[in-house]
């Protein structure tokens, strides 16, 4: 272990530090501005720690960790989202007069998790990382005792992953028992192929990462957690989680020298296809918002599984430069709206948010309807936006490797996605005279906006469109 | 950099038109509309008046934008275009007109969304790189969508959602098309590019452009648009506000002739005549069956909707007669078409805005209380019927002129569409202007009169002097021949110029068999 | 210079009248309109007069270009010859006479001015369709004559049968229009011009007689004209365009637009010579045409429709003429056609006002007494009608049947029908003469005879043509000459000659005896209609229905029959797809993915146990998948 | 010491494994449902003993240890939970917790 090295898990064990002086700060003194303070500065430690590190050329840390680029940019998404997610859990958490440290506590283990597994080349490490990132997110799911569904959506989170776990791990065992390493690249080996265990590892491994990435046939969970969780934790579910996961899913997946065998190919198409078809169709009627993206969010990883199905180490380096785009993309416009969810919300403090509470927004909180509608068409990938230059990356990606019934299935996928994110929009176009058919508990009131929330809101507004017009400003940030 | 500046002027006043709007005053109005008749002034007198010929398709503005995938920011201009921008501009005038009174909320988002798509609609008949010109296509749709979406009739949401599933689904396809291009592009030249120009020089085998050639064919087909493609129309056109209409038909369906012009044929021209027989069967059969639509319709809207249906099937025939005199016709019918259906659309606003209501059912007898009306009512039910002396009339005379000697018996079939025109045109008119008085309406006003009259002088003015527009047309065609030849296609166009005396029918089909 | 102005002394008047509308008076209106018109037919016998002084009788001005078909011009040039020189004095003469006719015969009518405009328009159409010098501006005026006649045949409007009748007329002769529009599609392509002396010029040089192209050209040509005058089988537009205003039949539907088709078909002898078959088919749609009328004139019980019935049999003699090749008689015809059938038109317009719009013919008689003046006129027009010696119509329709028998594209059949047509002309006339003049009075109400001067004047001048003119026959064989011979004889030596045999000598005869046959015949067979009867009472003359006469009067079942076979099957496919069978097809998707939806619903239980054995369940399958 | 073969210890593993896993599926009370995941776990901490026997490494123990521990925050997570269901519902059915689905 050089200092080389050291540097380079830096941002790592900024957040480790940080986890442990917030314990002592907590011991120290109690308060919701002090932790939510300290933790945003450690998270923009670690950032500044990432971006100096950035660019980087690849660095071996001991035979578990391994540094590259790819992975700073995916923690430079993942710090983003977690500095986004500690402001606003902030607005969500000023409700209660108790003082949740523990809240950001476990915030901050998320992050070291989802931190850990971005650098992982290293099946121990990936344990630990996933394991870090799942357990302290089912705590924040479940946390809070006073909500209708938390308790519903913990068990749920907490059973289905540690199931998903297990078998994850069984898959890690085998693979081991036939490569003898852990380490991946090691543990890839062409000849291993024909053995029917290693397959069967390969399949259970990327169970585990599936079910996190709520790939369907394993997505039956997020809906009903997204929908039970606190919108914060939902907010985190859907961008930390989903960008770690799926940064150590192609980090495996191009170490290996099979990533062209037929079969696995064949499996990962098919639940491409799945994904793509299942998430749209299941988000169609959806009244719940958060609901609702949890299914579009199935869809939107169904659309990412393409950047997989390579067939030749040439495409790699474009491979993740569309999936970081894309990735960044599906992360911004998610934080996006989850922000606009968390600042919104009703009478009854719930954090149910139903379509219909957003009716006519347009109107009377225009800048808010307006971050709302440019987050959809980014989900839509429709241009102005970011999310079409991350669906043209998939969709390059796609006609170079002529994955033709994969981009049928996608084409189809977002004309049933326009839908139900049509729907919304028009929802927050709907005129004022309308309302009596709105139920009795109104539309959203009580709308409280601080400056912060409204310049935050109106960055990743900006952001997003001026991505998706000049989107060499983070391209280039890519391909450095 | 004209392009650029009325494109941003746009957007601009757009904008402007927005944030300074308040509800009592008519600044929304006023300033669209002024920059509007300012914007069109000045390109007519930049594009016809300065000495500079558009006779090619040559970039006028053209930098560097995506780095990435070589995708660069190039417009241009050629005569083809100018026609078109002029119409879009002169309709959008027409636009702001019959909104007037119609819009009564959010006047300035109303008006920002009109300019919008405007400026996104130039772009479309501008962009001259693939990737800009689909940036474009999409970005029309959103203001589009939104003004049926928020001013639109009773099934708003219904016919917006529709309208945009149907090309966004469509465009997708060519978008993967585009792609396939820019990627073949690659191949052979070694880096991607989106570049019109560059496409010209790829060398692609037959079945490969004939695909690609198909992914263009199906959104232009789609926007067109084209049985069995269209019926987003008819739902769109119904439930999207008067103006939302007349742009919609007199300039967005534009948008997909002019991709066929542009693209699937300039750009494919072996692979479009092969797939010829098809596309003219498309046509034909999009005359026929928008014409018999057209007649079964109940709502006024929904059948000028089935009508421009029927009248963009002769365009679609036209094009792919791949014949100097019947493209003229495709042109010129495009801009009849668009300034009559534009008339026929303000003219169901105008009666809407009356009777509150668009049943063909309930109307009746206008002509007695509002003969003026009734007039100009009649001239554009004649010109959608293709009554010579107007507009559309010579459009489709030479659209079927000049297809009749490669395709003889589809353009007997489309001559049943003047019939069928002939039956929804006297059923449109006669239900509502004729019979027994149902209503007693007002007559024109002033606006409404400048409106109906701008554009029956236009059809008048197009259908007895079609050279103004034919001439452009002339030099562009010249081009295309040229381009064309390059491919060995068009033997037949050359041989019609040279030497029409001596050439009969079933001899030039056995010589286009035998090439 | 002065035939450049022709055609737009009435546009102006037409944009004055419709610009000002009820603005202006009755005077002023009447004033603008009849003075255009009349203007129209001063200048248009003085450029007759110069068309003689010139060498190769022809004036063309060219306007200005319209548009370019590849090489060829179509331009706005008007063409100037013998055959339009006809033309245009009829449709001017004739139609000045009509307008002051209608200027006090609609002088009541709140909507005059709007009235004379339209006919104003018709004129203009007419000139241009009669001077056009391409086929593309003859069409321009051939489509704007029939939105005229549509127009003014559904003047008043508010009658939904107005209505109903004005859009049958347009549509039906739009079916031929559509025909005619595939002629000039196939004309340009084959011959790449579509100026009207080119093609005949070309078409010679270039066909042989009986070519194929030529025979399908000129068939289409056909349609067109069959559907514009009225023939089989698109004739059933006509009766029923009778529901205009009289004038408006007059100057219409008797005595110019309907003839356009007679026109065209002279116009275009150069192409039609190449095909005898279709001459001859030609001749047959004429012959056939002109029995059918003339059975259909007999069992008609409204003044007009008889009328109507015997201006279709009349065309039915002209493109009889010409199927045979005998060019300028038919003209000819033509032309005394349209002095006889526009004073009975006219005349019967003053009897139907003054019998307060009572067209029905059992409902009149005995006029004779009460409006003596109408009814001299009108029997005037009657016996050139019937073709008795010495009037107008005697020495047109002598002439057309003169040519039948030798003619090798009719022939003796053809005859024996024209003969047979001169027949039933004279019964119908005299039926309907004595139902409407002889006989006891039916009238409901008081006949009114205050007729102004303007209402009699043109008939006067009608009438005397209507006499006299056989005059003009040598004038009309003159100016036809020359647009006929060299082309006729050109044609005839490249190709075997039209006249076949002699005719035998008695054929004159026969044909001079027929009227007065059928005067006798119905002199008897209608006794009841002529008697003053003095035992019968008044309203014993009834209309007799029988499964026959219903039959005649109809038509012979034309309509019902379209009506079943187009119109019904029409709407019916109309009305089933009314949806939209391709939309449907599209939306059902939305059922589709809904159902899939619902499915997939079913399936999210919110039970975490299934949940988790779903997961055992996908685990099993994948692995089946990759290691099977 | 007769070395066992990798086999054995694999199937012992997996039925092990599955007999956990059908404990998770079937088992109502969310007590059992905890220990059925156990089992699981400890299920494959067997396997990767066994895997790292055969080659001889540290990797598989460690490997245990790690799932050990994650095995105990499981269970602690798990209890925690559980008691929360019990105040709120009396009950310990896991299926009484389906109010979120569709």
């Amino acid at each position: 272990m050089n200092s080389a090295q050291l540097i380079a898990i830096a941002p790592q064990l900024i957040l480790s530090f940080g986890i442990v002086l917030s314990l002592l700060l907590i011991a120290w003194q109690r308060s919701k501005w002090l932790i939510q303070g300290f933790t945003f500065f450690i998270f923009v430690l670690a950032l500044i720690a990432t971006l100096d590190l950035y660019p980087i050329d690849n660095i071996q840390v001991t035979v578990l960790l391994l540094v590259d680029s790819y992975s700073l940019v995916a923690l430079v998404l993942i710090l983003i989202s977690a500095l986004t997610i500690t402001v606003f859990s902030g607005f969500y958490l000023a409700k209660y007069t108790e003082v949740h440290d523990e809240f950001y506590l476990l915030l901050q283990l998320v992050i070291l998790g989802a931190a850990i597994l971005v650098i992982s080349d290293h099946f121990a490490s990936v344990f630990l990382g996933f394991e870090l990132l799942s357990m302290a997110l089912v705590g924040m799911v479940g946390y809070f005792r006073e909500s209708d569904h938390g308790l519903e959506s913990a068990f749920k989170y907490l059973i289905l992953s540690a199931t998903a776990s297990s078998f994850m791990l069984l898959g890690i065992a085998f693979i081991y028992g036939t490569t003898g390493s852990l380490s991946f690249a090691m543990a890839s080996n062409a000849n291993h192929l024909i053995d029917h265990l290693y397959l069967a590892g390969i399949i259970l491994f990327l169970l585990g990462l599936c079910f996190k990435l709520s790939l369907v046939p394993f997505h039956y969970w997020t809906p009903d957690v997204y929908q039970g969780a606190p919108t914060p934790v939902t907010m985190l579910l859907a961008t930390v989680s989903k960008v770690a996961i799926f940064t150590v899913l192609i980090k495996y997946w191009f170490s290996q020298v099979n990533y062209g065998d037929e079969s696995l190919t064949e499996i990962i198409s098919l639940i491409a296809i799945l994904s793509m078809l299942v998430g749209n169709v299941m988000a169609l009627r959806q009244n719940n918002i958060k609901r609702l993206l949890g299914y579009s969010s199935i869809a939107h990883m169904g659309y990412l599984l393409i950047i997989l199905l390579i067939t030749s180490t040439q495409n790699i380096t474009f491979a993740w430069q569309a999936a970081l785009f894309y990735l960044a993309a599906y992360l911004l416009a998610s934080l996006l709206i989850f922000m606009v969810l968390i600042v919104s919300h009703r009478k009854n403090n719930s954090d149910q948010i139903e379509i219909v509470h957003w009716r006519g927004m347009f109107w009377h909180q225009p800048w808010l309807a307006m971050a709302v509608i440019i987050s959809l068409l980014s989900f839509a990938g429709i241009p102005l936006t970011m999310g079409f230059i991350g669906k043209f990356y998939l969709l390059v990606q796609a006609t170079q490797q002529q994955l033709w019934l994969l981009i049928a299935t996608l084409i189809t996928g977002s004309g049933i996605a326009l839908y139900y994110y049509l729907r919304i929009i028009f929802v927050l176009f709907a005129q004022h005279q309308e309302q009596s058919i709105a139920p009795q508990h109104g539309d959203i009131d009580n709308i409280f906006q601080p400056v912060i929330a409204r310049v935050t809101i109106a960055i990743f507004s900006g952001a997003i469109i001026v991505i998706g017009i000049f989107p060499d400003v983070y391209a280039y940030f890519l391909s450095a | 950099m004209i392009i650029i500046f009325i494109i941003i002027a746009l957007l601009l006043a757009g904008a402007i038109a927005w944030f300074f709007d308040n509800e009592k005053n008519n600044f929304a109005r006023w300033f669209s509309l002024i920059s509007l008749a300012s914007l069109l002034l000045f390109f007519i007198y930049d594009t016809l008046f300065v000495a500079q010929t558009f006779t090619t398709f040559t970039p006028l503005v053209r930098f560097a934008w995506i780095k990435t995938f070589n995708i660069e920011f190039a417009l241009a201009l050629d005569n083809l275009s100018i026609i078109l921008v002029i119409l879009t501009l002169f309709l959008a005038l027409i636009c702001v007109l019959v909104s007037w009174h119609e819009i009564k909320t959010k006047i300035g988002f109303y008006y920002f969304n009109l300019l919008a798509a405007i400026a996104g609609i130039i772009g479309v008949f501008t962009a001259i790189d693939m990737f800009l010109f689909f940036f474009f296509w999409e970005i029309m749709l959103l203001p589009m969508t939104a003004i049926i979406a928020i001013w639109g009739h009773e099934q708003r949401h219904f016919a917006a959602i529709k309208f945009f599933i149907f090309t966004q689904i469509s465009s997708l396809i060519m978008l993967i098309a585009i792609i396939a291009m820019a990627y073949l592009y690659q191949q052979q030249f070694g880096q991607l590019s989106f570049y019109y120009h560059d496409w010209q020089k790829l060398t692609l085998d037959s079945s490969m452009s004939f695909y690609l050639m198909l992914g263009f064919f199906i959104a232009f087909a789609v926007k067109l648009p084209s049985v069995p493609f269209h019926s987003w129309l008819p739902d769109a056109h119904t439930q999207a506000p008067t103006a939302g209409s007349v742009l919609l038909a007199g300039v967005l369906l534009k948008t997909g002739a002019y991709g066929l012009i542009r693209f699937v044929i300039l750009l494919f021209p072996q692979a479009s005549q092969e797939f010829a027989p098809v596309a003219i069967t498309l046509g034909v059969v999009s005359v026929l069956y928008g014409a018999k639509m057209a007649f079964a319709q109940q709502d006024f809207k929904r059948l000028v909707a089935y009508s421009s249906i029927s009248h963009m099937g002769f365009v679609m025939l036209a094009l792919f007669a791949f014949n100097a005199v019947a493209y003229q016709g495709a042109v010129l019918t495009m801009v009849a078409h668009g300034l009559s259906s534009a008339a026929m659309f303000s003219m169901a606003g105008m009666i809407y805005s009356r009777i509150h209501t668009r049943s063909l059912a309930q109307m009746g007898g206008f002509w007695q209380s509002a003969p003026r009306m009734g007039g100009f009512a009649l001239a554009f039910a004649a010109a959608a019927f293709g009554l010579p002396g107007l507009a559309n009339f010579v459009g489709e005379f030479l659209s079927l002129a000049g297809s009749f000697s490669a395709h003889p018996i589809a353009v007997m079939f489309a001559a049943l569409g003047l019939i069928g025109s002939a039956i929804y045109g006297m059923y449109l008119f006669q239900n509502s202007f004729q019979g027994p008085i149902k209503h007693t309406i007002a007559d024109f006003s002033k606006r409404e009169t400048l409106v109906a009259a701008s554009l029956l002088f236009l059809l008048v003015f197009i259908g007895l002097f079609p050279n103004t527009v034919l001439q452009k047309i002339r030099i562009e065609q010249k081009i295309s021949v040229q381009k064309a030849s390059e491919q060995k296609i068009s033997q037949q166009f050359v041989v019609q110029n040279i030497n029409k005396l001596v050439m009969a029918t079933p001899a030039t089909i056995g010589r286009k068999d035998n090439e | 210079m002065i035939l450049s102005w022709l055609p737009f002394y009435p546009l102006i008047s037409f944009f004055i009248l419709i610009i000002f509308g009820k603005r202006l008076s009755w005077l002023m209106a009447t004033i603008v309109s009849v003075g255009a018109v009349t203007l129209s037919a001063l200048s248009s016998f003085i450029v007759i007069q110069q068309l003689a002084q010139i060498d190769n009788h022809i004036i063309t001005v060219q306007l200005w270009q319209w548009f370019s078909l590849g090489t060829a011009q179509v331009n706005f040039t008007l063409y100037l010859d013998g055959l339009s020189a006809v033309m245009i004095s009829v449709v001017t003469g004739i139609g000045a006479l009509i307008h002051l006719y209608a200027a006090g015969y609609m002088k009541e009518d709140e909507n005059f001015s709007r009235f004379m405009a339209y006919m104003n328009l018709f004129i203009v159409a007419m000139l241009l369709l009669v001077l056009g010098d391409n086929l593309v501006l003859l069409y321009l005026g051939w489509e704007g004559v029939g939105l005229c006649s549509f127009l003014l045949i559904g003047f008043w409007y508010q009658d939904p049968a107005n209505a109903m009748a004005a859009k049958k007329a347009f549509i039906v002769t739009r079916i031929g229009d559509t025909a005619m529009a595939i002629a000039l599609f196939m004309l340009f392509s084959t011959l790449g011009d579509l100026n009207i002396a080119n093609i005949t010029e070309l078409a010679q040089q270039q066909w042989l007689v009986g070519d194929d192209k030529a025979y399908w050209i000129a068939l289409l040509l056909l349609g067109g004209a069959v559907g514009k005058s009225a023939q089989l089988p698109l004739q059933t537009w006509l009766p029923d365009a009778m529901a205009g205003p009289t004038p408006v039949s007059a100057l219409i539907h008797a005595a110019t637009m309907v003839t356009a088709g007679v026109y065209l078909i002279a116009r275009m002898h150069g192409i039609f010579l190449l095909s005898p078959e279709v001459m001859s088919y030609v001749a047959w749609i004429g012959g056939l045409t002109l029995l059918l009328a003339g059975f259909a004139a007999l069992a008609q019980t409204d003044i007009k429709r008889v009328l109507a019935y015997s201006t279709m049999s009349q065309i039915g003699y002209m493109m009889l003429a010409l199927g045979a090749g005998a060019w300028s008689e038919g003209v000819f015809h033509l032309m005394t056609h349209a002095f006889f059938k526009a004073l009975l038109f006219l005349t019967a317009g003053s009897i139907i006002l003054a019998l307060h719009h009572q067209q029905n013919l059992f409902k009149m008689g005995g006029l004779a007494r009460k409006l003596p003046i109408e009814t001299s006129l009108f029997a005037i027009g009657l016996i050139a009608l019937i073709a008795l010696p010495g009037t107008s119509g005697f020495y047109s329709k002598e002439a057309i049947i003169d040519s039948l028998w030798s003619s090798s594209t009719a022939g003796a059949a053809l005859w024996w029908c024209a003969i047979l047509g001169a027949f039933l002309t004279s019964v119908y006339s005299c039926r309907l003469f004595f139902l409407a003049f002889l006989g006891e009075s039916r009238s409901e109400h008081q006949v009114k005879d205050d007729f102004s001067a303007i209402m009699r004047w043109p008939l006067f001048l009608l009438a005397l043509l209507a006499l006299l003119g056989g005059l003009f026959a040598n004038m009309v064989e003159i100016n036809l000459s020359n647009v006929f011979v060299d082309s006729v004889s050109s044609a005839q030596a490249s190709s075997h000659s039209l006249v076949t045999e002699s005719s035998p000598h008695w054929l004159h005869y026969v044909a001079i005896v027929t009227p007065f046959i059928g005067i006798v015949f119905s002199w008897f067979y209608f006794a009841d209609y002529r008697q003053t009867s003095h035992s019968k009472t008044n309203h014993e003359v009834q209309y007799t229905a029988n499964n026959f006469s219903d039959f005649f009067l109809n038509g012979l079942g034309f309509d019902a029959l379209y009506q079943r076979l187009i119109v019904n099957p029409y709407c019916f496919l109309a009305k089933l797809n009314r949806r939209d069978i391709f939309d449907q097809i599209i939306m059902s998707s939305r059922w589709y993915v809904d159902l899939w939806r619902e499915a997939l619903v079913a399936s999210q239980t919110g039970s975490l146990r299934w949940y988790a054995a779903t997961l055992g369940v996908a685990v099993v399958f994948l692995l089946g998948v990759v290691l099977l | 010491m007769i070395a066992l073969p990798f086999e054995h210890i694999l199937i012992l593993a997996t039925t092990l494994f599955l007999i956990g896993f059908v404990g998770v599926i079937s088992r109502k009370n969310t007590l059992f449902i905890l220990m059925s995941l156990e089992v699981m776990l400890n299920a494959v901490g067997i396997a990767f003993i066994g895997a790292g026997s055969v080659w001889q490494q540290a990797d598989g123990q460690v490997m245990f240890i790690l799932i050990l521990t994650l095995a105990a925050a499981e269970v602690a997570l798990g209890l925690a939970l559980l008691i929360r269901l019990q105040r709120k519902f009396q009950s310990l059915d896991i299926d009484i917790l389906n109010k979120l689905r569709g």
